[in-house]
């Protein structure tokens, strides 16, 4: 049973894919601008695309339209659609080599990162073709309409309606929590087509303009300072009925599936393992005692408890990304990542404040940069809120992964 | 003596709920955050305040008080803490006080009246680094013909900007880290080589950085005894940790009381949220976590005014635990309230921010557990 | 407002308490045996009174019978029924004073903490007349019979039943924890006398003694080794109805009046700041650095947390009573209580045991007194289990206190 | 490599699996334990343990064994958790062996061959006072003659009543709390001079204290080099910590399931227990420790296996996650269970008691996790 020999068929595969590697490490050395490979400090050193974009900097525009043309601002989607058609374990292989030189993400959106995949799975040939490559090329910029002011958790509760009128809809209703609306060309967005049965079914995922008569925008202000969010009102917005994203009354299901690339999204938001250890940024403030220990014993002891549960996270992280390449992975098991994720990532901010002490209770200052640790750390209580609630993926835990009853 | 108000105590707190209730509920905190006011409290506010009595609550009735103790200071904290009514309650009638009760009869005199009828405001000066480390005071004051010379910078004194009389502890002798040495100085911030700069502070309540650059003192501004200054500092910090606490407590209490009329109100899944077991339980355990917190206060609180010897250890058990109740309530409070928490519309956001200044100011619940454990010797 | 002068009236009443304590101080110092004055060390130490009562020393027996003599084996109960008649400032300071000089409670009985306060509120004067001198005088001793193997924290779904047969009950079923069952002479049982109706109700509250024919016992052996407890089986046993406490199927009225006595009591079981503190303890064992702190910088930060929680729990237990005096108390307050005390004394051995390493990993060893600390911290874990789970407890406070829907 | 048990492992583990569940399911673990069996362990199930290849599982090939690595060891070592199943493997087939692989041409050829077969079991002694603190070594290796004498006191010998080999961290040179200045030697626990005490311990596996009095050992004896013991000490301990950390995930693991289980059987209130919301939500997020503690523990097993340099932080981790993950989960199998998770007739106390040994074994959460915080610099 012992001392059965190693497989040897990944060999091949593997000089492939070295190449692709080599090639890869050469294109980016030669074609990424070096301003664009330090860690983005403001928002400004996001591009986002869209109708109104604005290149923050001349590099900036360069490695955009450099990556554009080579499909790389979506390397995993097919050409057709203006992706690269890479495979899985290249656009690891590319992601390595991008970060390996600190490379910016050359175009941020919610296009590529959630309404890309539902598309793809979802979509029309005649939808692909009309929103794909704009997402890949950065022309229209998306928003996502979700959460509503009575559907928070319980989001099946929305209640934004879409009424029939001929070969369109007459939308109208109120959403909240939309990121950046008030920049977006676009907004995917979840309306009832049907009130008459069960709350999960009726619901339709649709697409429509944000400059379309009767979409308004205002944003929403946070404990923790200005923020992307919106509230977003509809009037009696007029879309086509062929806007709509899978079957109708089934838009539940493209919800769902894109939850799912979210929630893996936000667990992977704190900042795990990446930068100056934790205890290191405390002994920056605080100062270390005659054996280099953090000079305060309790707060040194919650910073490697804490930095244990972190690196245990980013292993299992790395797990999860495994397991689903092995198609191993239970499809519940990012909602577990979400709730241990959001919640560490809390627990850091906590440290950070503790450790910044007097200092990080400032809020205005330029010596504080603005308060940029307190707001920060405030911002980060909305981890476990935003994106299904810690209540709401225990719950799911509970009941899919183990089975429990009425769960 | 019972860990109970008494009638008398019961009194205060109902009198001043009733003023800070009706006329200083947190929209007044509000108004002055969203006006970026220059003052930072409502002068008309401290003055109504101050006849009242409350300004001078700590006063001697031989200097126009009412000679009331930590107890009574606690009452009116923790009503403060329900509203976050922004006062120089803390700098002024607590630490202030406090602080003067141990000067000479001149000083006294002098200050002590005008405390309590309003017209005088104080603020004490101790911190340096980033964390509350009163023995690792490094300020400079050197003598210098008849008085001291004082050199360095404090941060976080709390209504710094609006003080008319700063409390400043100094270094007269001895190093950082170091009990004996230390000596308090009563010192007029408008006084050559001082500049003072207000912070604009997460809980948009009131602190300021001041630097001193040889800015000259007499004889006579020292409070308590040269070099001695430690075991008066200790006193006055402890009375004030005592009643951040009450603030603590009446902060905890107020955020658990809307969190738990929010689960009462609020829909998702067809159900008010408050029927979920899970949050049930999390509530029922904020609940008891607020009423130990409540005991451990009091008594501390009462062990101060007894001054028994175990009033040092008590106080380091209740702003430890006050430190880590109130964390956890406006944590649970939050999150309970879901987005809607989140934003600055709510007010919950507001006493989650005081509530981490509260934790930081007179030492963090961490320095405090760590105070325990060395009073205990271990 | 300020400035109301203090109430002078305590003032005579203090001076007859001084008195009282003078008196009793004077007492106790002349009549409490140096023996009786060093803490309970063993099992042994405890004089649980009985028909089978064994002194396990002469002042044991010397310290008991003077004591029962003044009535002081219940100095709260009235003296008709064999008390001390003393009100509550008196039964204080006599608790006081007997602390001060470390005397031993002269008999320990479930008679005196648990049935006793029910027969006072619940019992008819013949009832009262009949176990109350019994039970001062430590004649019988008692057990109680609620948990049963399928009512555990659903106490009120218990099964055992008592069949109407002409002036007496027939008593068939199962009891389960019945502490010393084994060496009980009566017992005090739940029973259901009505089955048709809702679980809470058809229960009645009945007293019977343990030589009955058909009851019989077997003791459980716990994780933590030996245990009080007892399996208690009940084979058609004959009892009078009369031996009903309060009305017939209305025993769960008394149950739960009986049970904030027992959870008052567990919620004081820790040891709370008594004697050495943890983190000498954990010194003893560890040893200190050269400042003299607890040479295991982590565990010392729990130590101090868990000092923190404890005295605080300290206050409020204190303040409990302060409150009840005064009327003023919540009457679900003490199952609040009770989860936080017990929750803390898990928290307590758990340290202990960290604090012992190795050394507490002994089991049998008389170096190590036959495993005591490991055995003490395993008992620990049924605290927040007996008399209430902690899950009980904290939802009585969300339904009671709260008042939270559905709870 | 991906966080997976690959092929090979898949096997060794099911091969695993299927002896220990079939023929050491916990009921064999009671059953040593009420017999209070001299040996602690069925030498019988060692023997098939052994030709199964167990045994020589990290043996090099060249010595008989199957050389394989952490992996491997951590893949039996959590199969072991999930029954309780008492043997050697720990001891002499993970420690012994690492320890062993570090000898001489004739130390290996002498000792590997006869662990591979399963005739010779080894226990590692290391452990001095109440905590595990390998560099507070005090037990003194005097040199004498050729060789060395002992003499000290060692407690926490897991196997040590069993074994046929000692293996001694002694202090050759320097003072406790040094690095430098550690030996290991190969001793017989029948040499003069030592004495072998079984102790009982809480979880009814084998552990001994050992007392060396003027033991003489030779210069043949010094396992790898002299005064240079730490760093070979570090890695055998690493490994095993890496082991005991993977026996921690199968405990879990096991005692979650059973938990499970039971809340999906046990009716209160007229519902099964599993449907309360409260219930649940400790369910799920233990469910999610656990998961996230397997990859711990797998990540710094494989990086043993590579011999990468964050192989340390990364046992570190592992074994501090391992030990407060099983703490969680053996509190909540107990509460869970309710009365009946507190009798010996029940087997999940015994979790529990396992899981407070593998804590202590080879360092508690505190220990590795401080020792992360000394690993990063703070």
């Amino acid at each position: 049973m012992l001392g059965i020999p190693r497989t040897k068929r990944m060999e091949t595969l593997m000089s492939d894919l070295d190449q692709f590697r080599s090639e890869t490490r050469a294109w980016l050395e030669a074609n990424c601008p070096p301003e664009m490979r330090k860690p983005m400090s403001s928002d400004e050193d996001t591009f986002w695309g869209g109708r109104n974009a604005k290149y923050s900097s001349e590099p900036q525009r360069l490695w955009f339209e450099r990556m554009r043309d080579k499909g790389w601002t979506v390397p995993h989607w097919p050409k057709e659609y203006g992706g690269g058609g890479l495979d899985g374990e290249q656009t690891k292989i590319l992601r390595q080599e991008m970060a390996a030189i600190s490379a910016r993400l050359p175009l941020v959106s919610f296009g590529i990162s959630m309404l890309g995949p539902a598309l793809l799975k979802y979509g029309t040939d005649a939808q692909k073709q009309e929103h794909l490559p704009k997402i890949a090329a950065g022309l229209i910029r998306w928003c996502q309409g979700y959460s509503e002011p009575n559907a928070g958790s319980d989001l099946a509760s929305l209640q934004t309606r879409a009424e029939s009128d001929g070969d369109d809809y007459l939308i109208t209703g109120q959403k909240i929590w939309t990121s950046y609306a008030n920049y977006a060309d676009w907004i995917f967005c979840l309306v009832r087509t049907d009130a008459s049965g069960k709350k999960h079914d009726g619901i339709s995922f649709i697409l429509f303009d944000m400059t379309s008569k009767g979409v308004s925008t205002k944003p929403i202000l946070l404990i923790s300072g200005k923020s992307p969010f919106c509230e977003t009102f509809f009037d009696n917005v007029r879309v086509p009925k062929s806007h709509v994203l899978g079957t109708v009354n089934r838009g539940w299901d493209v919800a769902k599936y894109l939850l799912q690339h979210e929630r893996a999204m936000i667990s992977g938001m704190g900042e795990r393992g990446a930068g100056r250890p934790l205890g290191q940024i405390a002994v920056d403030s605080i100062g270390a005692d005659a054996q280099g220990r953090l000079d305060d014993a309790m707060l040194r002891g919650q910073i490697a408890s804490f930095e244990v549960d972190e690196a245990a996270l980013a292993c299992a992280a790395e797990r999860a990304v495994d397991l689903a390449k092995a198609g191993q992975a239970h499809p519940a098991f990012s909602s577990a990542m979400k709730y241990y994720g959001t919640e560490l990532n809390k627990r850091r901010h906590e440290i950070l404040m503790s450790s910044g002490g007097i200092d990080a209770l400032e809020w205005e200052s330029q010596r504080s940069h603005e308060g940029a640790r307190p707001r920060a750390w405030l911002r980060t209580k909305a981890n476990s809120i935003e994106g299904g609630t810690s209540e709401v993926m225990l719950g799911i835990v509970a009941k899919r992964i183990l089975d429990l009853p009425g769960a | 003596m019972p860990l109970l108000l008494n009638e008398e105590q019961t009194m205060l707190r109902d009198s001043a709920r009733g003023f800070i209730g009706d006329k200083a509920p947190v929209s007044h905190f509000r108004q002055l955050r969203d006006a970026k006011d220059a003052t930072g409290f409502s002068r008309d506010y401290w003055r109504t305040f101050s006849e009242m009595g409350f300004a001078g609550l700590l006063v001697p009735e031989a200097f126009g008080g009412s000679g009331l103790g930590a107890v009574e200071a606690g009452v009116v904290m923790e009503e403060i803490g329900h509203t976050l009514m922004p006062s120089p309650f803390l700098s002024t009638a607590v630490l202030g006080v406090s602080a003067l009760k141990h000067g000479s009869d001149a000083q006294k005199a002098d200050y002590l009246p005008k405390i309590a009828d309003g017209a005088l405001l104080t603020a004490l000066a101790i911190d340096e680094g980033a964390k509350h480390r009163p023995l690792q005071t490094a300020m400079k004051a050197a003598r210098s013909g008849n008085g001291f010379k004082l050199n360095g910078a404090k941060a976080f004194v709390v209504d710094g900007h609006t003080a008319d009389l700063l409390i400043v502890a100094g270094r007269s002798a001895g190093a950082p880290g170091e009990r004996d040495g230390l000596t308090l100085f009563l010192v007029d911030p408008k006084a050559k080589g001082i500049s003072v700069e207000r912070t604009a502070m997460v809980d948009s309540h009131n602190a300021a950085r001041i630097t001193f650059d040889d800015v000259e003192v007499t004889a006579d501004s020292v409070l308590g005894d040269v070099d001695q200054g430690g075991a008066l500092l200790d006193s006055v910090l402890n009375i004030g940790r005592g009643a951040v606490a009450a603030e603590m407590v009446g902060l905890s209490d107020e955020v658990f009381g809307r969190t738990v009329s929010y689960l009462k109100e609020r829909k998702q899944f067809g159900k008010l949220i408050g029927e979920f077991q899970a949050l049930q339980h999390r509530a029922a355990h904020l609940y008891t976590e607020i009423e130990v917190t409540r005991a451990a206060v009091l008594k501390a609180l009462q062990l101060i005014d007894d001054g028994a010897p175990t009033a040092p250890a008590a106080i380091a058990v209740a702003k430890a635990k006050a430190g880590t109740t109130a964390t956890l309530a406006v944590q649970e409070g939050v999150q309970m309230h879901g987005g809607m928490g989140m934003t600055d519309q709510f007010d919950i956001g507001f006493f989650m921010k005081r509530a981490r200044v509260c934790q930081e100011l007179l030492g963090d619940s961490n320095y405090h557990a760590d105070q325990l454990a060395r009073l205990k010797n271990y």
